[in-house]
């Protein structure tokens, strides 16, 4: 799904935030990624996203490399791919309900298959009654949610989330964790970049940490392990 | 639940519903400003267009009307400073338009009546008798079938074979200056045709640009999100369109309005400058190319200007 | 400090986010606001900080009654209020010094007072070496800190943090819970918006409850009760 | 570590180094438009009052050299058409000369020489002795004290007293018209100066709003870290008078340019229509009232459109 080799990035002529990172995505698998603040976990996820191109290395995603790719099929590309910004990105002149519906309508869906979709993803994310009103005047965790939403609409083949619980307080950040689940089991790959160690360590998925520029794959641990420990 | 899992009705759907900008463009500051520009630009082009045709018509009155007369004055006095008596101006006067109507490059020749010359002449003199008493000379009005060096030529020497104290007088130089200035002017005209379309083109690409970087993160994001150039540039580009038909919409009108108000005043004052305007038909493609070019440059414009910089996205 | 009586609040025409709010905080003390997304935490801290008037009821600050006050006022007002916005609000064109320097600027304090302060919280907080940086090329954590450290700089007597360490991870975060402590004991009242449960457990700090607009305050619990009972 | 706890030489600190803006005001958009928009606005604001000031001087030195200028004519034939004989004339021409030399309200008057009148009519009857034969009319320049109702009169008068035949003319008909249309131009000009001033006025204000609608966040921001409202206003009134600085700056130059060279062009052609533009007193500070004006208007626009806006927030 997803090789990265040998991978460097700086931004302009500042030092490399990202240097020699070498990890392969399977199809299918869910990630956590952490470590601490400014250590280029979001760096990483732009790369993912194709936000930028790296300033060194190979990076591979779909069985493609993407260096040598065309525009347009990088613009398909990125059609396959959900991200969850950590700023959100909403756009401002556009309804919750547009907001979430752009992904369905850059792919040329139709307006009543997006209606429906949409409708009904924004009823599960607990915004049903805020689809017609603007990001600005929707509280922190109703934006973040909005934008968890844009990033699934499309059930796209890989989802990148940036802090996506960050603004939300811990009910509804499970239940947004299992949509995740629900959808990594349809066949997505998942990457979650996440400080919060409560969820990682409920949801026992393999972690990729960032420290000072260098990728550590911390092995899955054995969650229900840890759970026991946890209640003796 | 899992809403993930696909409804049978969903596939069936249908597009319906109208779609917007995804961009805030209409809510986009500078809007206005460039709608005014470009009806400013279409309002100068039709002024200047207006005024090409205007020239062109009024160089053409002027060619057919008067660029084939000339004037021939037969002198009260004889060469040797002897004066000749009325009637021997008479007799001169009518040898020359009898000779004249002869010859084949003369389309018409006519003397002016006596009463006409001493109107001319009336205001320093004043009126009365004291006139009939007086040598006057005798002035005739020629109209060539071509003005051209050998008819004059033919002509001059056929006056001179008459007598040789009779002069011709062309009006070649001063209807020269001014052939020359209007021709100077329809140029500074096409000029000005010139500048408004550079014009047009760098307010429209400048006005895009500063859209892309006012709106450069909803850009970005939808690129980000796997939106094709084309799917954004259509966007930017009816945008543009938008404005340039509105635009030179205005200005078409206002410019039309202008110009035929112009035509009303200059008809008053008996068109001496400007000539009734005949509306022709290629006036009309003129006026209608205009804004037509004017919107097909401005959503250019856009469109290689939102391409440019969408380029420099990875 | 601060007295809140009857308040209400609705925006535009839609329904009223905050209904009859009634509490009193007091000066020196120290506060956890918590709640549901979308109960109205922002709303009461904008009430707060005199980003809005109240629809309704009466708010008195400082021992002043808030609507009958002056223009001139009501801004010295505010520079005696230090304000962690969710969205952090940094002003992109001024680098991370300029934007903690931006509320001792407001106050007219010299310039060299400003740069000994501004560099050493900076330092403080972990960003000593981004000072010249502006916020749009800082990773979120970073933004947060610059924010969280323009809040702090002019040490107001009153500091209201909203969601302050949604971006950050706990080693992080606990560093500048430690820091608004620093600051409590300094005699500023504190009230802190936040989801993080694990922090709220930490410091034992009273709660201010929002549930779908009306406010229920919760004693202070003994939190080395709470940390003994954890241990066993 | 606390880094709460004074310091000592924190309170010592000195304000140095230079401020700039906490509003992004410099890489703002528009401000280059707004800066063409009141170079423009200048340019023509000193393009009228040039012209207004040429058409002033002009009008003057008509009304002195002219209007108190008239002429009068012996005719060569008298009341009852007979003619009178050159001497006759001439005698006439004299009567009148002395007699009116006497009066107080003429300044000089002046007979022209019959070589004048001939030259004029030579186009029409040739050169040569013949002229000498024919009675010419006699022809008087005079000038007047003060070209008014009462002076006129009398002249006409005394002119009836010496011969009913004597014609007075003035050149009071066609020099009214021309003093009419240059009060209208200059009245025009005024007019542009007024329209200048508003549309500043509007576009300074409109483009404060701009500004502060694109900058709402920060102006808000600042609004509610307890910058009072003069902190906020005074950073956009200096912006706005700097655009106002630069524009009218250029706008003056600009113009100043412009007028100097229409200045030598109208020398070279004689200066028929303007007047050659002696640079007064007036004028200079006519000329620098203009940027100035600009400059307190954008200024004060922004100023009150600061504060209205920021009057809504609480
Ligand atoms: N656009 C940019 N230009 C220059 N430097 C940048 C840019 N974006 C990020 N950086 C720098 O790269 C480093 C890593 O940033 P990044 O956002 O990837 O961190 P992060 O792991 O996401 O941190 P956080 O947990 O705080 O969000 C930081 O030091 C940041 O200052
Ligand atoms: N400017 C606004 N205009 C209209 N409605 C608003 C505005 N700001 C907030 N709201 C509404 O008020 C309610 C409370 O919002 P608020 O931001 O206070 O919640 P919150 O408790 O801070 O939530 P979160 O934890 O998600 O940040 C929400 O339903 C929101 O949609
Ligand atoms: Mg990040
Ligand atoms: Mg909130």
């Amino acid at each position: 799904m997803i090789k990265f080799e040998h991978v460097g990035l700086r931004y302009g002529v500042g030092p490399e935030v990202l240097t020699d990172i070498d990890f392969t995505l399977e199809p299918g698998s869910f990630h956590f990624l952490t470590g601490p603040s400014g250590s280029g976990k979001t760096s990483l996820m732009t790369l993912m996203y194709l936000g930028r191109k790296p300033t060194r290395g190979l990076v591979t995603m779909f069985g493609q490399n993407i260096n040598q790719m065309e525009r347009d099929k990088l613009a398909t590309l990125r059609q396959r791919i959900g991200v969850v910004f950590q700023d959100f990105r909403l756009l401002n002149h556009l309804s919750a309900f547009d907001n979430v519906a752009l992904p369905l309508r850059i792919a040329g869906r139709p307006e009543k298959e997006i209606k429906d979709n949409v409708d009904e993803l924004l009823e599960w994310v607990g915004l049903g009654e805020h689809k017609n009103v603007l990001p600005l005047t929707m509280s922190g965790g109703q934006q973040q949610r909005v934008a968890i939403a844009r990033a699934v609409i499309a059930r796209p083949k890989l989802l990148l989330a940036d802090e996506p619980t960050g603004n939300l307080d811990d009910e509804i950040g499970f239940r947004l964790m299992n949509l995740f689940d629900q959808l990594n089991r349809m066949g997505t790959t998942i990457v979650i970049a996440t400080h919060n160690q409560k969820i990682m360590d409920e949801f026992g998925h393999s972690r990729l940490v960032l420290d000072s520029g260098t990728l550590k794959i911390e092995a899955p641990k054995n969650w229900i392990q840890k759970k026991i420990e946890g209640v003796f | 639940m899992n809403p993930f899992k696909p409804k049978k009705d969903r596939r069936l759907g249908v597009a319906e519903g109208k779609r917007q900008y995804d961009l805030p463009l209409n809510k986009s500051i500078g809007t206005g400003f460039l709608v005014v520009l470009i009806a400013l630009m279409t309002f100068l082009a039709i002024m200047a267009l207006g005024t090409s045709f205007a020239l062109g018509s009024m160089t053409q009155r002027w060619s057919s009307g008067l660029e084939n007369k000339a004037t021939i004055e037969v002198p009260a006095e004889k060469n040797d400073s002897d004066l000749r008596t009325k009637n021997e101006v008479n007799a001169l006067v009518e040898r020359v338009e009898q000779k004249l109507s002869d010859q084949p490059y003369i389309k018409s020749v006519t003397a002016l009546d006596q009463g006409d010359i001493q109107a001319l002449i009336e205001p320093w003199l004043g009126q009365g008798e004291i006139l009939d008493n007086i040598p006057l000379p005798g002035l005739l009005s020629v109209e060539l079938q071509i003005s051209n060096e050998s008819s004059l030529a033919k002509l001059t020497k056929t006056l001179a074979e008459i007598d040789e104290t009779i002069r011709l007088d062309t009006h070649e130089s001063w209807l020269g200056d001014l052939l020359r200035l209007t021709g100077a002017l329809q140029f500074a005209a096409g000029f000005v045709l010139l500048i408004i379309g550079f014009t047009t083109v760098a307010a429209v690409a400048g006005a895009i640009r500063t859209r892309m970087a006012v709106h450069n993160e909803e850009v970005e994001l939808l690129h980000l999100m796997g939106a094709g150039d084309g799917y954004i540039t259509r966007q930017l580009q009816r945008h543009a369109l938008m404005i340039g038909l509105k635009g030179s919409l205005v200005g078409l009108i206002a410019g039309l309005i202008v110009l035929g108000l112009i035509a009303l005043i200059a008809g008053d004052t008996g068109a001496a400058l400007l000539p009734d305007f005949h509306i022709q038909l290629g006036h009309i493609i003129g006026m209608i190319i205009v804004p037509t070019l004017i919107c097909i440059i401005a959503s250019m414009a856009a469109r290689f200007t939102v391409l440019r910089v969408l380029a420099q996205m990875p």
